[in-house]
């Protein structure tokens, strides 16, 4: 049983980035192409996790972590770019 | 609100607690050890970062505090629930609508956590703050009434948030 | 696996170079990070593909080679500085030299050129 | 591993899943930016949530002891993916992105966009 | 235990960190001070170690006690020693020029100056191929850091071309690590010398297509054919002490060839021996006639001194792609002079232009020259060391090459080209040297002060090029010795690395 | 015995005229001839030996690996030379102090000069090939500096240039020749050279040894078609003319021929070089010379006439030719020489040259007129001077040929001709100069020159009637041991006596004086027949040839270093393509035995958005934030992928660099250009695309062969001794800071002068600053977000607590110093970002420079440490502790090693970004939005 749900998730979760991936092809405006990278950083998490689980392992959850982190800072800077270009001013 | 705080050794004691349950809850582990180092931690970050601190308005009301978690929480639940819906429905029945929210609440925090929960909670994003900080602006992503949307906000979220920070 | 892997690597390669060899500073720089990305997961390579054999004793059953991903972190460092700088160092030209062109001048007529060669082209 | 435990990983695992792709389906369906930006920043909070607990769950099952690590992953989301929608939905405003028509008071967007009162 | 081999690593390195901080930092003459005094213990221990590696054999210092093959090694054998010591001795030349006022031109200079030396002494020293590429990495972010010291759009526009160029150098690099790492499975030159041989036909196609990759990368170092483009520009355009300093660059990638293209894929590889060599032979020949149409072509002194630099380059590659110890040996005596002199040309260059006003070293006609005789004294002793006319050293260079090429087939091109290219060198210089101090339009201007420690470093330089005539012979005696132990293959470092096991750890 | 010094004494001389110079021009001048003198004194007694039928050696060792010891021999060729060379050279000094004007710097005039000397004596002893080449190339070297010493005329440096680059050529041709001969014989010793002539004609390279050998004789010997440097080399100053041109360099080359006599002459193949060379220059200089008005002018192409001449008696193979040949070296050199004082003397008094205005001089300076006309006459060859016996002599040999078979009566014919313009030319000297009528527009009135500037004239005078009418008496023993010498054996039966009878010879003296005066009187015919050609001058020829030799190679350069990047580029990239691709023709089957990993959904997934993305960076490469975000995408699948393959830290690691580059390249973007328009040609672009592809196969081919390979590797110690030795479980990260520290340690430096120079390249730059975006748009007036201003600062400590938990666990679990440091790094800029440059600066008061070498030192002293305990460097130590209480933990110096690693990171990411910051803050205009 649980291996069919992560693999029902796991397959959820890939279209899911394939569809974030569409978003950042076809934009339009730049502020949806982050949005949708912002979404694909938040899918890989959930892609990370359900592959600890499967591999019933914790050795990734630094990974998830760090993305949480650090995809923030990412997306939030390209934001500071668009606003004000400068993004240390 | 302080200008320019003595020097302290816990500038920000509960920043200090969650530091300390952060740390507990990274290694999941109660070991002594932990215990020890993750206090030390806890006491020296918040040393290091005080000055990057810009002071705020202090915590109140810890049980206000839990119960506005759990509330938010619950909110978040069945937010999602809801929008899940209608972003599966067609597009057609969706009723979006920018929303200015009047705010009494004062100061940057609270204004902040009051914005987050805005965003957390169901078909809501909090897209801009007044410069005057005295107005909310609110994406809705399907909006039934505007006047009851802004009530709730200020009642469920406003008030608590205004009994914590006690401005 | 393998298969996709390599093709992985050869695509980034590909497009690495290409971009590489392209006239401006900052498309080089991505260029550059893009090859950088191809080096290191070929590098990675040499120590083979292995699922769930994290180098990490007492955590795996069969571990993967450790050393090529000892040696990729030390190629992802040096990548880095290395992007830093050149990217600092495109930033620098432009201040210099009024463009962004490798070269620090724009070659003569591109449009000229470009339209005979697409004519001919066409 | 206990059935029930196991039903309620997996449940929680496929709901998780089902709300990060709802999430990401709003992205691409939705009609304007600011209603797309509904659906991830929301969907994805409780579809990690889930995930994260099935995790949690998991982990506390098999060690023995309770995992909460996890929990760490939802705080910087919930705490993150305000602030991320606040500065896209600002983006969005500078640019004077296209609002779907039938959005109510869009002429608040000026007001928002220069940070006026309404 | 003896820690000499790794002093010429550790000693520049603490130099330059310890610069950086207080009470070191901040003060341009502490800096100086300081890093000439650091220079000078260098130098001091590079000799020492040369002499310990020539008396008492090659040392192999296993560096955190990790036994070959699983730690890193350095390998002081002659010829790394000697390199080392070269790169010291150009070092303190350039530095000591440097620290007549070029230092302050930009900021780091000295650290960044220390950073390079640790660099390139890594390199000559390492044992390891993937801690040669870290060390290629630090020699190079320094040279780049280094060649925009001074400022000014020409700097800046080569500095492009030069980074980008050795950052995708960088990435073949490590393409090529991969590839021996993933067919050999292993790092340690020696070790993969002793693997090399027992590969299977599968495993040596791809090894020799590592290889080979390498050798794209020691290529575009070592400025060969047709990867030198971007050199005349790029060296011209440093200022005078980097570029003295840059002289050596060259000879990390001849070096590196020599080391591992001698040693991994030498004579014993079996289905891999001498890869390279087929391509050395026409593409370093190419490289010297290049290298000499670009010092005929070149419009002033820096750029003719740069394209000297590809020459020597040339012709150092075709002496290791004669492939035999006499060969080798003469590429050894032959990487000593050329360093030196073409170190101090390019320090005499930056002399030359400051004396000449708005027409600086390029060739045309100019105001008087100051001082006009003592620095004619030394650029004609550069000229006709980089010439090869005697009596200094260039010319037993030269005829150690040629001598080498006895018997070969390929002599009908080694001799033709190299004289011929020795010609052009001649009639370039001559006409440079002709213009420099006698082309004149009479006034004699004003006359600029001229630094005494310029005078000095540039003569220090300069003085090593009669010195390895007076002393040819027990120099070439010592590069013979230095020739034979590279071409006596991996056996014998073998043997050196495992009287290093004792006392290291399991 | 010490032959050394004859060489060393003179070459030490070169010093002294520069500390001698201040002490005024007689002093200077006799202090010069001193070492010389002592020198010629040295040989002198040591002359006694060689007449008595030795020849004396000295062997020092000296770089035995080129072949290159300093070695001696005193025989008697060297005597003579030796003679001349010191002997005239003594005159020379004394003449040119007289010579030498005020003005002219006479110390570097006689340096060179000696130095010259010394390399001319150092040639004449050498026992030793590669030494005599050495002091061959020191004559051109010293030579060069002679011509050019009137360095402000043009015509100097250009001749001096000539000089050298012909010399030079002609000098790189001889070593090749003699490494050839050496390898022949296997020695560089030139008794052995001398002894093996039969081996070295024997073998297969001696033609192109010959040639080479040749080369370098005919070059330095002015030999046609080498001839033309010499004239223009009469730039220089008189007493070199006199010197160099007359009797000591320009008979280097003769020196060589005989010296090499026994093993190079005596085929035909010898013959037919040096004789119609000889030939040929013998009449071209002799018939060029009539129609030269500039004195030293006649006398350079006299000059390369006798020379000719010289070197046409070498190639006779004949010995008697050769005793002729030695015979006229001597002669031309004394004839020669005072010649060109007198020359030099006239020059000096009068102001010029030029024999259409010399006339007369007969009247002004009769006693400088006497003695040279009876040396020009010495060179006409008329009886009782010895320029007569040597003629003779030639004359005669010419008679014996049969070489030529039917056509050899032509050589004494042509022997005669040129006798007969010899005389021409002699007599235009004698006549133009000091008759003719009046001077025409002398700078000067002409007058005797000081005492002692006629005295080498009246010696080398004396010496051309002397040996002119005593023969036997003056030079018959030095001919003698000379011309043995050359042969290396027994000599010919010959007689050195004024009169033979009526002899063939007599008559073809005879009508060489009669043809010569008809010539001399019919000479305007002459004259204009030869004015129909126009006169090229070699020197414009030669730096037209030049000149086009640079232009084209400045073509060359132009065409392929064109300093275009692009160009550069793919020339590596095809450089690597061709080394990639071509070992890969023999890899017969690109898939190993490994067992492959079956595929998956995931894995596909995460390729197909890499391959996608990155292929779309590519696309819109020239949109460049469209660019990034794709980038980005990118590596976040890079970083997937090696989570995927087991790579926990590697994930870790490329996921926080990923995020720095992004900002790092966003900060940038800012002042570059955001779009640009195509520039490509599509040609370009699809060859470009051409090679990276063909790239991409090579390594994509590559990397499957390499993945579906077993591996066999070194890694198994790591695993197995991580634990045991590192005291460590995360084997990455123990092999990072034990096993392979030393990398780390340099890794860690690369990215410290990364920061540094990074800080240097922003010192210094003046950055164009956009006032509006890409759209035209102005810029938001909220430049500090309230609620990321208000996330971020409460972030921060749970960022940096997160990164010392990275930190910590980093020995045993995925993490370590680099990744922590780059979170901290990454807290740290989130600041900057949300709250900017001006609120952190008195907020953060860390030196960032300080933590980048903090870091360094932290980690060296690390390994520094390790000799404390008489262990190499980076040896580490780790141990387990029990605090009661706290209970185990562990503590070992790679974490202070990693905390190096650490402090390093968070310096230089911060010293680059918050400087890259600093650049705009002050000077940002603000544009207000008009709508
Ligand atoms: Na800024
Ligand atoms: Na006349």
């Amino acid at each position: 049983m649980l291996k069919t749900a992560i693999l029902i998730a796991t397959v959820l979760v890939c279209i899911s980035m394939f569809l974030n991936l569409w978003r950042v092809f076809i934009g339009p405006s730049r502020p949806d192409r982050i949005l949708a990278l912002d979404t694909m950083y938040i899918n890989s998490i959930a892609l990370i996790i359900l592959f600890g689980i499967a591999s019933s392992t914790t050795l990734y959850f630094e990974a998830a972590l760090l993305i949480a982190m650090l995809g923030f800072v990412s997306t939030a800077a390209m934001c500071k770019y668009i606003l004000r270009g400068d993004l240390i001013e | 609100m302080r200008a320019n705080p003595r020097f302290r050794w816990l500038p920000m004691p509960l920043h200090s607690l969650l530091l300390l349950t952060v740390w507990l809850l990274l290694n999941n582990t109660m070991a002594p050890g932990h215990l020890v180092l993750g206090s030390f931690l806890a006491i020296t970050i918040p040393l290091l970062t005080s000055g990057m601190q810009n002071p705020q308005p202090s915590f109140h009301k810890p049980f206000t505090i839990i119960r506005y978690v759990f509330m938010v929480l619950g909110d978040i639940v069945v937010a999602n629930f809801e929008v899940a819906f209608l972003i599966l429905g067609p597009n057609k029945k969706l009723n979006p609508a920018f929303v200015a929210i009047p705010l009494e609440i004062e100061f940057e925090l609270p204004i902040t956590i009051l914005a987050s929960t805005v965003s957390l909670t169901p078909g809501t994003v909090s897209a801009e703050i007044s410069e005057d900080k005295k107005w909310l602006y609110v994406h809705v992503l399907n909006l039934t009434d505007k006047d009851e949307l802004i009530a709730q906000i200020k009642s469920r979220y406003e008030r608590p948030l205004m009994e914590i920070f006690q401005c | 696996m393998e298969a996709i892997y390599a093709f992985c690597v050869g695509i980034l390669t590909t497009c690495g170079f290409f971009l590489v060899l392209r006239g401006r500073t900052f498309t080089v720089v991505i260029g550059l990070t893009l090859l950088s990305y191809a080096v290191n997961l070929f590098l990675f390579a040499s120590g083979r593909l292995k699922l769930d054999g994290a180098a990490v004793l007492g955590q795996s059953v069969e571990y993967s080679d450790p050393l090529p991903q000892a040696l990729v972190l030390t190629a992802i460092v040096i990548g880095f500085a290395m992007t830093a700088f050149v990217v600092i160092l495109a930033m620098r030209s432009r201040a210099d030299q009024g463009n962004d062109h490798v070269d620090g001048q724009i070659p003569e007529q591109p449009s000229a050129r470009l339209s005979a060669s697409d004519k001919r082209a066409g | 591993m206990e059935f029930w435990i196991e039903l309620l990983i997996s449940v929680l695992i496929v709901a998780g899943a089902v709300f990060v792709f709802v999430g990401s389906l709003g992205l691409v369906k939705l009609p304007d930016f600011y209603t797309r930006l509904h659906g991830p920043t929301k969907a994805t909070t409780l579809g990690m949530g889930c995930l994260l607990v099935a995790s949690m769950t998991l982990v506390t099952n098999q060690n023995g002891f309770l995992s909460l690590h996890e929990l760490l992953i939802t705080l910087f989301l919930l705490i993150t993916a305000p602030v991320t929608a606040h500065m896209l939905a600002k983006t969005a405003l500078h640019h004077k992105l296209d609002i779907a028509e039938k959005t109510h008071d869009k002429a608040l967007s000026k007001q928002a966009r220069k940070r006026l009162n309404p | 235990m003896s820690h000499l081999p790794i002093l010429p690593i550790l000693l520049p390195m603490l130099a330059a960190v310890l610069m950086l901080l207080p009470p070191l930092n901040n003060s341009i003459s502490r800096h100086r001070f300081f890093s000439m005094g650091v220079m000078f213990l260098l130098i001091i221990a590079s000799a020492s170690l040369l002499l310990t590696s020539h008396e008492q054999g090659t040392q192999v210092y296993v560096l955190g006690g990790w036994q070959p093959p699983f730690g890193i090694t350095l390998v002081a054998d002659r010829l790394s020693t000697l390199m080392v010591l070269l790169t010291c001795v150009l070092g303190l030349g350039a530095q000591l020029y440097a620290c007549a006022g070029d230092d302050k031109d930009g900021m780091y200079f000295h650290p960044l100056f220390m950073f390079q030396i640790m660099g390139i002494n890594g390199a000559f020293l390492t044992g390891d191929v993937f801690n040669l590429f870290v060390f290629f990495e630090v020699l190079l972010i320094a040279s780049y850091a280094l060649l925009i010291h001074g400022g000014g759009k020409q700097k800046t526009k080569a500095n492009v071309h030069y980074v980008i160029l050795n950052l995708v150098g960088s990435s073949i690099f490590l393409f090529a690590l991969g590839i021996l790492y993933g067919t050999i499975g292993s790092l340690n030159i020696i070790d993969m010398a002793t693997k090399v041989p027992l590969l299977d036909e599968h495993e040596q196609a791809l090894a020799k297509a590592g290889g080979l990759l390498l050798f794209v990368v020691f290529a575009l170092k070592a400025a060969l054919l047709p990867l030198h483009f971007w050199l005349p520009k790029t060296y011209a355009a440093a200022s005078a002490p980097v570029a003295a300093l840059f002289a050596i660059m060259t000879k990390v990638g001849v070096y590196s060839i020599l080391r591992v293209h001698t040693t991994i894929f030498g004579e014993d590889a079996g289905a891999l021996a001498s890869i390279v060599i087929p391509w050395l032979w026409p593409l370093s020949l190419l490289t010297i006639t290049f290298g000499a149409i670009g010092v005929l072509a070149s419009p002033n002194l820096r750029l003719t001194t740069a394209n000297l630099v590809v020459v020597s380059a040339g012709t150092l590659m075709l002496a290791i792609a004669m492939e035999r110890e006499a060969a080798t040996s003469a590429a050894l005596y032959y990487i000593l002079h050329t360093t030196l002199v073409t170190g101090a040309l390019f320090l005499i260059a930056d002399l030359i232009s400051e004396q000449r006003g708005k027409a600086e070293d390029r060739y045309v006609m100019a105001r008087k020259m100051g001082h006009s005789k003592v620095i004619g004294i030394a650029f004609f002793m550069a000229a006709l060391t980089v010439v090869g006319l005697p009596p200094f050293s260039g010319f037993v260079g030269k005829i150690l090459i040629l001598q080498s090429a006895h018997g070969l087939v390929e002599i009908m091109w080694v001799w033709p080209v190299v004289l011929i290219a020795g010609l052009a060198c001649l009639v370039a210089i001559s006409r440079a040297g002709t213009t420099l101090f006698w082309r004149s339009s009479g006034d004699a201007g004003a006359v600029e002060p001229l630094s005494k420690l310029k005078l000095i470093a540039v003569s220090m330089l300069l003085i090593a090029s009669p010195l390895l005539v007076v002393f040819g012979g027990p120099i070439t005696e010592f590069t013979d010795l230095a020739a034979a132990e590279l071409h006596a293959g991996p056996a014998m470092l073998d043997a050196a690395l495992n009287s290093a096991h004792e006392g290291g750890k399991q | 015995m010490n032959l050394l010094w004859v060489v060393l004494l003179p070459l030490i001389g070169t010093l002294v005229p520069f500390f001698t110079e201040r002490f005024g021009r007689n002093l200077c001048a006799l202090s010069v001839a001193i070492l010389p003198a002592c020198s010629l004194i040295l040989v002198l007694l040591y002359a006694g030996d060689i007449f008595s039928g030795q020849s004396l050696r000295q062997t020092i060792e000296w770089i035995p690996a080129i072949g290159l010891d300093l070695s001696f021999r005193l025989d008697g060729l060297s005597l003579l030379f030796l003679l001349l060379i010191l002997g005239i050279g003594l005159l020379v000094i004394l003449y040119a102090r007289y010579y030498l004007s005020s003005k002219d710097s006479m110390g570097q005039f006689y340096a060179y000069l000696i130095l010259f000397m010394s390399a001319m004596v150092g040639i004449v002893i050498s026992n030793n090939l590669i030494q005599l080449w050495m002091f061959w190339e020191l004559t051109s070297i010293s030579s060069f500096l002679l011509i050019s010493f009137w360095s402000n005329k043009s015509d100097a440096r250009k001749g001096a240039r000539m000089a050298l680059t012909v010399t030079g050529a002609g000098g790189l041709a001889l070593l090749a020749g003699l490494l050839m001969i050496a390898n022949i014989v296997d020695s560089y010793d030139l008794d052995t050279v001398l002894a093996s002539g039969d081996v070295i004609r024997a073998h297969a390279h001696y033609p192109i040894a010959l040639v080479l050998v040749l080369l370098g004789a005919f070059t330095k010997s002015a030999q046609f078609p080498f001839h033309f440097w010499l004239p223009h080399a009469m730039s220089a100053p008189t007493p070199v003319s006199a010197y160099l041109h007359s009797a000591t360099m320009v008979k280097a080359g003769i020196f060589l021929m005989a010296r090499f006599y026994p093993a190079l002459a005596g085929t035909d193949l010898w013959f037919v070089l040096v004789s119609i060379t000889g030939l040929i220059t013998l009449l071209l200089g002799a018939y060029i010379a009539l129609f030269k008005h500039d004195l030293k002018g006649l006398l350079a192409y006299s000059t390369i006439s006798h020379l000719g001449l010289i070197t046409l008696l070498l190639g006779l193979n004949s010995d008697l030719a050769t005793v002729a040949a030695v015979f006229h070296v001597i002669n031309h050199a004394i004839f020669k020489a005072s010649l060109f004082m007198a020359a030099g003397i006239i020059d000096h008094e009068s102001g010029s040259r030029d024999m259409r205005k010399l006339n007369g001089l007969m009247k002004y300076m009769p006693y400088t007129a006497t003695l040279a006309i009876v040396a020009a006459l010495s060179m006409a060859g008329v009886p009782l001077l010895n320029g007569f016996l040597s003629k003779e002599m030639f004359f005669a040999e010419t008679l014996d040929l049969s070489m030529f078979g039917s056509l050899s009566w032509m050589i004494p014919l042509l022997a005669t001709v040129g006798a007969a313009f010899s005389v021409a030319y002699s007599l235009r000297f004698i006549h133009d100069v000091f008759f003719n009528g009046e001077p025409i527009d002398l700078p000067k009135t002409p007058k005797e020159p000081p005492r002692y500037m006629k005295v080498p004239v009246e010696v080398l005078v004396a010496l051309c009637l002397l040996v002119g009418i005593f023969p036997a008496y003056i030079v018959g023993d030095l001919l003698s041991v000379a011309s043995s010498a050359v042969l290396n054996g027994d000599l010919p039966s010959y007689s050195l006596a004024v009169w033979h009878g009526l002899n063939i010879p007599l008559f073809m003296s005879i009508l060489a004086m009669v043809g010569g005066i008809t010539i001399y009187h019919n000479r305007r015919h002459l004259f204009q027949f030869q004015s129909h050609f126009d006169e090229q001058d070699a020197k414009h020829v030669f730096e037209g040839v030049i000149q086009w030799i640079v232009k084209a190679t400045e073509r060359v350069v132009e065409t392929f270093e064109n300093g275009s990047l692009q160009r550069y580029i793919f020339l590596l990239l095809m450089f690597t393509l061709v080394m990639g691709a071509y070992p890969l023709f023999s890899l017969t089957e690109n898939i190993g035995t490994r067992e492959q990993i079956p595929v998956d959904g995931v894995t596909i997934t995460g390729a197909v958005l890499m391959i996608l993305s990155a292929i779309a960076t590519v696309i819109w490469h020239r949109r460049r934030f469209l660019a990034l975000t794709f980038l980005s995408v990118v590596g976040l699948m890079v970083s997937l992928a090696f989570a995927q393959f087991s790579a926990p830290d590697l994930a870790l690691t490329q996921l926080s660099v990923e995020i720095v580059t992004i900002i790092l390249l966003l900060l940038a973007l800012f002042f570059l250009p955001q779009n640009t328009s195509k520039e490509s040609t599509n040609r370009r672009l699809s060859s470009d695309l051409l090679v990276s592809s063909l790239i991409g196969c090579v390594i994509g081919t590559i990397c499957f062969a390499i993945l579906t390979m077993p591996l066999h590797s070194i890694s198994d110690f790591f695993l197995a001794n991580s634990k045991t030795g590192g005291g460590g479980t995360n084997v990455v990260n123990v092999i990072l800071v034990d096993f392979r520290g030393f990398d780390t340690l340099g890794e860690i430096t690369v990215l410290g002068i990364a920061a540094l120079g990074i800080y240097k390249l922003i010192a210094k730059m003046r950055i164009f600053m956009p006032t509006r975006d890409d759209k035209g748009r102005a810029w938001s007036n909220d430049p500090h977000p309230m609620m990321f201003e208000m996330v971020s600062q409460s972030l921060l400590p749970l960022a940096l607590l997160v990164s010392a938990y990275i930190f910590l666990r980093g020995h045993n679990l995925p993490g370590g110093g680099f990744i922590a440091g780059l979170i901290t790094a990454v807290a740290i800029i989130q600041q900057y970002i949300a709250h900017g440059v001006q609120w952190i600066k008195p907020r953060v008061k860390v030196d960032y420079q300080w933590l980048i070498a903090g870091g360094i030192l932290i980690a060296t002293l690390t390994g520094i440490g390790s000799w404390v305990f008489e262990k190499p460097f980076m040896s580490t130590w780790f141990d387990y502790f029990d605090l009661p209480w706290v209970g185990e933990f562990e503590l070992a110096s790679a974490m202070i090693f990693d905390l190096g690693v650490y402090l390093t990171v968070v310096g230089a990411v911060m010293l680059i970004l918050a400087n890259l910051g600093k650049l705009t803050t002050s000077e940002r205009i603000s544009i207000k939005e008009n709508d």
